[in-house]
Formats: C-alpha cells, structure tokens, sequence
C-alpha cells in the first residue's frame, strides 16, 4: 500500500507520540502538527486537550485553514484562550507538549529559526522563531518536526541558537530522533527511508536507530487524515 | 465628548515619523492593513513596528521604506507565501534592525507598560542566544534565589488594530481570535482603530462581547475590507493573489501601481 | 474524560486542611458562600484564604474556626452590614493571621503565579506602613535605577469560584462583574466551581462569553443559590436578614442551628 | 432651603470638583462618591469617565445598591473593564481621581484602614484599605471622603498609614480640607457649620478657612440627587 508519502507518514507518527490527557499546543506554519493533533484526537487521545495559537481549545475546524493561525482554528472552541495565556500556562509548568520546527535543527536538539551569520547584520534574516524561546525551555516536552531533510538543516552546530530546551523528539520526513544525553540520536527510519539515506542528509554523525521501526499509516489513519484534510493542506510543507 | 471618527486620511496624519506602533491581528488575520498601506503611501519614515507575529503589515511598511526597526517574534507568511522578502531584505541591507523578541517576550513588554513598571520577570529564554543578542538581562527575586529574565516594558505611543465592529465611542467587538489585541491596547499610549462597521448598536446589551473599552480609544476610522488583502473573521477570506503580486513588487513604484490597479482607498 | 461534576460532599473531600484557596467573587457577589459554609460546617482546619475584598465567605469560616490566615485587601460588609467581626474577633485574640494586601497586590501575587515567576514588581505601596508590616522588599530595574515594591507569587492550591452556568467539561460562563475570578482561575493549582446550573448549552456558539476555560477546572457541583446569602448576578439578590441573624451568632452551635433552621443543604 | 442635609452637600460639593474629560473611579463602601460621579456627569462632566469596582464603565444603575461593588453598577456599561485592569490604568498614570476612605485621616492626608495598635496582634482589626495602598500613590488626584467627623477620626497621625500619597481634597459633613504644603488645611467650611463646630471636632489644628464657601445644593442638584436615589442609599453612610 504506497498511497501514502512522507506527509501521511510524519503525521500518524507523530499523532501515536501523543497521550491521552495532555495539553499539546502548536503555532505558526505548523499544519503537519496541526494534523497530527486531530488525528490522535480522532483515534488514540480524545480527552487530549488541542490548544492553538488562535486561543482556540479543542477547536474541530470544518476546513482546515493553510496558515495555523487563522480564524479557522478557534470553530468549535468552548472558550478562548489567547496566545498570552498559552505562554504563561507553559511558563508555571503545565503544557506538556509543544510542537516548533527551526530553519536549522543541530546534533543537540537546538533550533535556529533568527539568522544565518551576525545577528544585527545577518547574511539571511530567517523569521524569527516566534515562541519557540520562550516554550522551549518551558513546555514539559517538545516535539520539533521539520517536512524537509538535508545537511543543510540538520547541522553539527546551529549557527545561532533561538530555542534550547526541552527538545524530546525530532520528526522528519525520513524518520525519528530522540535526544539522550543531550544529543539526538536516530530513534527510528520510516520504512520508505534507510539508515544511508538519513546518514546522507544529516549533518551530524547517526548511529543505528534504536528502537523499533514506526508502522505505516493504517486504513484507519488514512481515512481519518482524508476525511480531515481532504485539500491536502499537508502538502503545503513539502 | 469629543469626536473619535476620522477619515483615513486624518488618521494617517496622527502618526507621526518615528513613531512606536503596535500593530494589532496576527499574520495576515485582522490586521490593520489598509492602514498600514495608507502609511506606507503616505512616505511615512523611521517607524518602530511592535508585533508578535506579523506578515502582510509588516512587510507592506518596509517595502515603502517606512521602517526603522521591528520588534516581533515572527515575520513571515507561513507556508503558503513564504519569506518576509522587503523585511528580510530590510534586515540584511542593514535598513532596517530586527530586534527579535520571543512572541512571549512581547507580550511581556507590553505587560510591563500597562503596569506602569519598566520590566517584567519572565521565565522562558534559558540557552537562547537571543539573551546575547537582545542584551536581556536577568533580575533576582528579592525573596529568594531564583533568577528570571527581566523584559524592558514595551510603550506603543499607538497601537493600531483592525476590528469587526467598533461604536462612535470607540468600543470595539472582536469577532474570532483575538491574538494580543486587548493587551496592545491597553499599553499604547494613544489607541487607532479601523473597523469593518462603526455601528449604532448599543454594546450595553452585551458587554462581555466588547474587547476593548472605548475610554481608551483615540480614534476610529470606518474601513471595509481593512485587513485586506488578509483575513477578517466571518467577514472575509485573504486575497492570495493580491499577496502574490505584492511579493512579486520590485520597487516601491510597482507597489503604488498596484495599490491603485486594485483600486484599494488608501 | 474523567468526570468532573461532584456533589457538595465529594467537593468538600477534596478540600484539605491547611489548604491555601483563593475564594471568587467580591464581598457578598457571587462569592462560593455555599461552598465556604460547607467547608466551616465540615470543620475543616487551618485555612489560607485569599481574596481582594471579602464578607460573608471569609467572615463564615472564621467564625467556624476554619481559618488560619486571611490575605486580603478588604474584609467587611460595607455601610449596610458593617465589620465583619468573627474575622476581626479571631484577629484581635490572635488566633488569625491578617496578612493585608492591597487589593492590587493581589492580584500581582497570583499574576506572578500564572506566569510561573516568584515575584511581581508593582507601582504604589510607597509611603505604606503595610510594606514594613508585611515585608515586602523591593526590586530593581536591572536596565535602569528604578525601584519597584516586589509582591511574591500567591499560588492557591486550590481556587474556588460560584458562576452562573457551568457546563460538564468545566467551562464557565459567568453573568455580570467577573470580579478576580479569571485570574483566580489561572493561578490555582486546582479549580474548583459551584455553578447555579450544569448545562448541555454548547459553548462554542459563542466563546467569548466563556470566562473560565473547562480544561482548568477539576471539578464542578451544581448548587443553585450557591451565592446565598449574597447575590448572584440576574439570578437573585442578598438575604440581609440571614446576613443580620449570622451576625448576631454568638457560638458555632449558633451557627449550625442557623443554618438548620433555613434548611440549606450544605 | 433646609431639604438638604449632610450626604446631599457632600455630594454636591464633591460633583463640582469633578472635571469634564476625567476618569473617576470608586470601589467598595462609597455610595457617596458614586452619587456624586453620576451626579457630575448629568449636570457637569456629561463627558467624564465613571469607573467603578464591578468593571463597570460609564454605568447608568437603575436601581442604585446600597453595596457600591454590586452588579448594579455594571447596567449600560459597554464594556467590563475588570478591577486589575482599572489597578494597571492608575498605576500607568491614567487614571485622574480615586475616591479613597479610611478609619483614621490624619493632618497630612494619610489614612488608615488597617488596624488600631499593634499591626499583627491589633487592639482593633479594622477591614482594610481595599485599593488604597496601591491607588493612593498612583492615581493623579484623591479624593478622600468620610461621612462622619470627629477627632478619633481626624486625629493628628494615623496609628497606622494604609495609604499615603496623592490626596488632594478630604470632604466630610462639614466642610472640605485641601492638602497644602504636606498638610490638610481647612478650605470651605458647610453653611450649616461653623470654624468653632470643626475645630471642635478635628483632631488636629484647624486655620480659618483659605477658600470660598460652597453654595448649598441648587434644585436642579436636588431634583437630580432625588431622581438618581429616590430610595436613599446616601444615608447609609452617617
């Protein structure tokens, strides 16, 4: 069953890394996250707690909006809770986990979202890393994905360090890393990749993965994500 | 009382150059864009831009080379646009400084202001080379031990935002999201907003609605569409197209020309 | 999802002893009275009780010798019922402590809570005997030579809320002044909400009525005239003659028999 | 014309004082500043700004409570601007004038609501100064109010300073005190009084009065005041 690519992919892995009762937020330029928390809503965690940017709580947006901040993602919100609200829930300890994706992800867990060479003169001026200083250090546990996979990204050492912290996973679009010890070491390769492959595109040394292979997306999932997004607004990462 | 509504063209004489402005909405959702275009045209220079997140906006007002400096968490479209193109450009041709802050940090800032004290405490930042780059510096606890990082308060002298439905007294009611609105204006120390309606509905039936009091509004100015080409909820969808051809602008000429090919009142 | 709708007794278990609970509501306004009068009947012991200004709830538990310690900004009935004098008995006789606050350091304390700092820097206090009295130190701007009076976080284990209409998830839709109460919310490890009506109403058709958010409450009783004897926005007024015969109580067995005799199921 | 009383000079007097364009704000136990304001703004300051405890903006009560934090005082309000809220405003400088009460008022315009003796084992625990610790200091301009005078009132130092700060006027059933050189000084005395009435009955040394007297209410007050309190809630406070 190859109906599925790395989009499908990066989302059920991530939706099965999510457990029931938590509160997961995500923010900007985030729809694979976006995805992620619906579907394990849908299928593993229903009394999660979906937080957004928007302040909407539990939102069951009817279309799924391509920006992650818009209007869309407060339908079907009880209450709304605004982003200034979110950061001082993460500040006193009590969201669990948060989604932040970084222009550059180094061999540690940081993420550069700011600059490429001097900050006040940078040779790229990236958008800036929106909450992610702030949540980072502060969420319980952070899950940080990016849909792209070159050296590029993954470095050795970010040029600047935007966000330090309490970075768990690292998903990408060929797999999954877990930082131990203070460094990301290969947790698991989706199945259309190979331990060359992310060798190949990762900036930093990789050690065979060590822990078990991700299933594929299930006819379950693949449903649930159809019926969800059937625009494939999961596509406008690649 | 004294009148509040101004005609855009009043509005944008209200603001001066080098000004601070807070600029209300997130991305390219109810944001005061109009008006920042209205800025932009109009050959305003040396502004201070305060934003958590900003796109269109913000983007518009340094194309036009309106803009010193931008104080935000995040500039850019998201996916579907990409890069901040005139901003980053800004930025890298040493025009423009980006002193990027933490959306969080932002809103600290603003807290600060609106409780009259020059920093607030936050926790958040630790590893960040931003505490480099931004100077943040750290306060203690006089109690204890624990440090924080303290963020200097952030004073808008305006904040401007674009809102559903506002009344002649500057009330405003806030349909959808409302991003940092409230707390931006509560810390700017002159309030402008647009709106979508100024209406004769009496708010009083249902005050909880209204999410900024008109006490502390200055002046309010009727514009339709006025997060064009962005969002405004349950009023309109943004003009993708529009935003397409204004990234595609080479030069502050092509911009005005097509302002007026849109035939946008600015 | 774990159920969160209790009865009156199951709430009163989660009470404990000892417990620091910031109580909503102002004076005799949508004050959790009900729930107050449960907890001095139960005999619960060596309460911390926080609020901005506070009647009948403080005064009830004070007077069930329930109370350990009242910080505060006002503790009284205003003209109509005068001091309110178990509280002011229990302080004279030293058997509570009154840690006065202004009502605004208050309110910093429990802002300082929600956003997870120790402390709140805050204009005014200067000249007050209450800073020798209470201690409060002050802090300095690490950017600049300004001082500020440092309140400390105030983090109620648990807050404590009367509103008009709860749904099962814990949502609250409060009518009127909403007083402290969302930033009690926000402050307390756990939330606790006496409501006049659990209701199937879907929140969503209009969120921004929604006070308190569902996901920060554990758990919710249904107690109509939950406020009684004070008021309840659109729902009823003050009972000033229980207010007057509570007052004239002179033992806790007076207390009881009161109680009793209005039949108020606590 | 002896219709009027105490409350009624009190509040007349204190409606004149009152500014068109300010923000006025009362808390908790002030029926007479709240008549007063809502006085003002029918007759004087149609464009002054009425604060109150319960969030309440430019309030119009139908009924008006005797508890000056119920509410009431929210009724016509177009927005709920709560009490923290109304705490930032004066702390930021923006609020003009806070009425402000206390057990003891001294010759300097302190006050003290807080305790009689010993602060933490008190010969007599008094309720508290509310907001007054924090607006005293903050707000532009105090106005102190009490509905009773006499010299364990207005004693020469408080036993205890709630508030110190920003107090201008001090208004009570006899006249009113303005604050000059750090000092209350006697500024118009009630016609119905006397310079003998108040020295007798004021705690610290009283000079001839510096000011003009105030006229009694006129009937356009009167007729207002009774319109506004047909139930006499003012009387409440004597």
């Amino acid at each position: 069953m190859k109906e599925y690519g790395p989009a499908e992919m990066m989302i059920v892995a991530i939706a099965r890394m999510l457990n029931d009762g938590e509160r997961v937020f995500h923010g900007v330029a985030s729809p694979i996250p976006m995805l992620a928390i619906l579907v394990a809503q849908r299928l593993y965690s229903p009394g999660l707690t979906y937080i957004n940017i928007t302040g909407g709580i539990n939102a069951r947006p009817e279309v799924l909006p391509k920006s992650t901040d818009a209007p869309e993602l407060i339908h079907k919100s009880k209450v709304i809770f605004p982003l200034a609200d979110i950061f001082d829930l993460s500040a006193r300890g009590e969201l669990d986990t948060a989604f932040l994706s970084g222009a550059q992800i180094d061999s540690r867990g940081n993420i550069n979202s700011s600059v490429i060479g001097d900050f006040s003169r940078p040779k790229v001026r990236l958008p800036g890393g929106a909450g992610s200083a702030a949540l980072v250090p502060t969420a319980k546990r952070v899950i940080v994905w990016r849909a792209k996979h070159d050296p590029r990204i993954f470095v050795e050492n970010c040029d600047f360090i935007t966000a330090r912290g309490n970075v768990k996973e690292v998903v990408t679009p060929l797999g999954i890393f877990e930082k131990i010890f203070g460094r990301l070491e290969l947790k698991s390769i989706f199945s259309y990749s190979s331990l060359a492959e992310i060798r190949e595109k990762t900036g930093f040394r990789v050690s065979e993965p060590f822990g078990e292979e991700i299933g594929e997306p299930t006819k379950e999932e693949m449903e649930v994500l159809k019926e969800l997004d059937p625009e494939r607004v999961r596509d406008i990462e690649f | 009382m004294e009148e509040k509504i101004k005609s855009l063209e009043e509005a944008v004489d209200l603001i001066q150059d080098y000004s601070i402005l807070a600029l209300g909405g997130n991305l390219i959702h109810r944001s005061p864009a109009v008006l920042a275009m209205a800025l932009g045209l109009a050959g305003k220079k040396g502004l201070h831009l305060i934003k958590t997140a900003g796109a269109f906006d913000v983007d518009f007002l340094c194309a036009m080379g309106s803009v010193r400096a931008v104080e935000a968490g995040y500039i850019g479209y998201e996916n579907e646009f990409g890069l901040a193109d005139f901003y980053r450009k800004g930025v890298e041709e040493g025009r423009i400084e980006a002193l990027e802050q933490a959306c969080y940090t932002v809103i600290a800032g603003l807290r600060a202001a609106i409780a009259g004290v020059t920093f607030m405490p936050v926790v958040g930042l630790e590893g960040s080379d931003l505490v480099k780059a931004r100077g943040f510096k750290k306060v203690k606890d006089p109690y204890g031990e624990r440090e924080f990082y303290a963020i200097q308060a952030i004073t808008p002298d305006w904040t401007i935002l674009h809102v559903q439905k506002a009344d002649r007294e500057g009330n405003c009611v806030i349909n959808g999201p409302y991003y940092e609105d409230p707390i931006m204006a509560r810390a700017g120390k002159k309030v402008l907003v647009t709106a979508e309606e100024i209406v004769e509905e009496d708010f009083s039936d249902n005050p909880a609605l209204t999410s900024i009091p008109g006490f502390l509004v200055d002046a309010v100015v009727e514009i339709p569409r006025g997060a064009f080409p962005g969002t405004c909820a349950f009023y309109y969808g943004e003009d993708g197209d529009f935003i397409k051809k204004f990234k595609a602008c080479r030069s502050s000429e092509d911009i005005r020309k097509l302002v007026q090919e849109r035939e946008i009142s600015v």
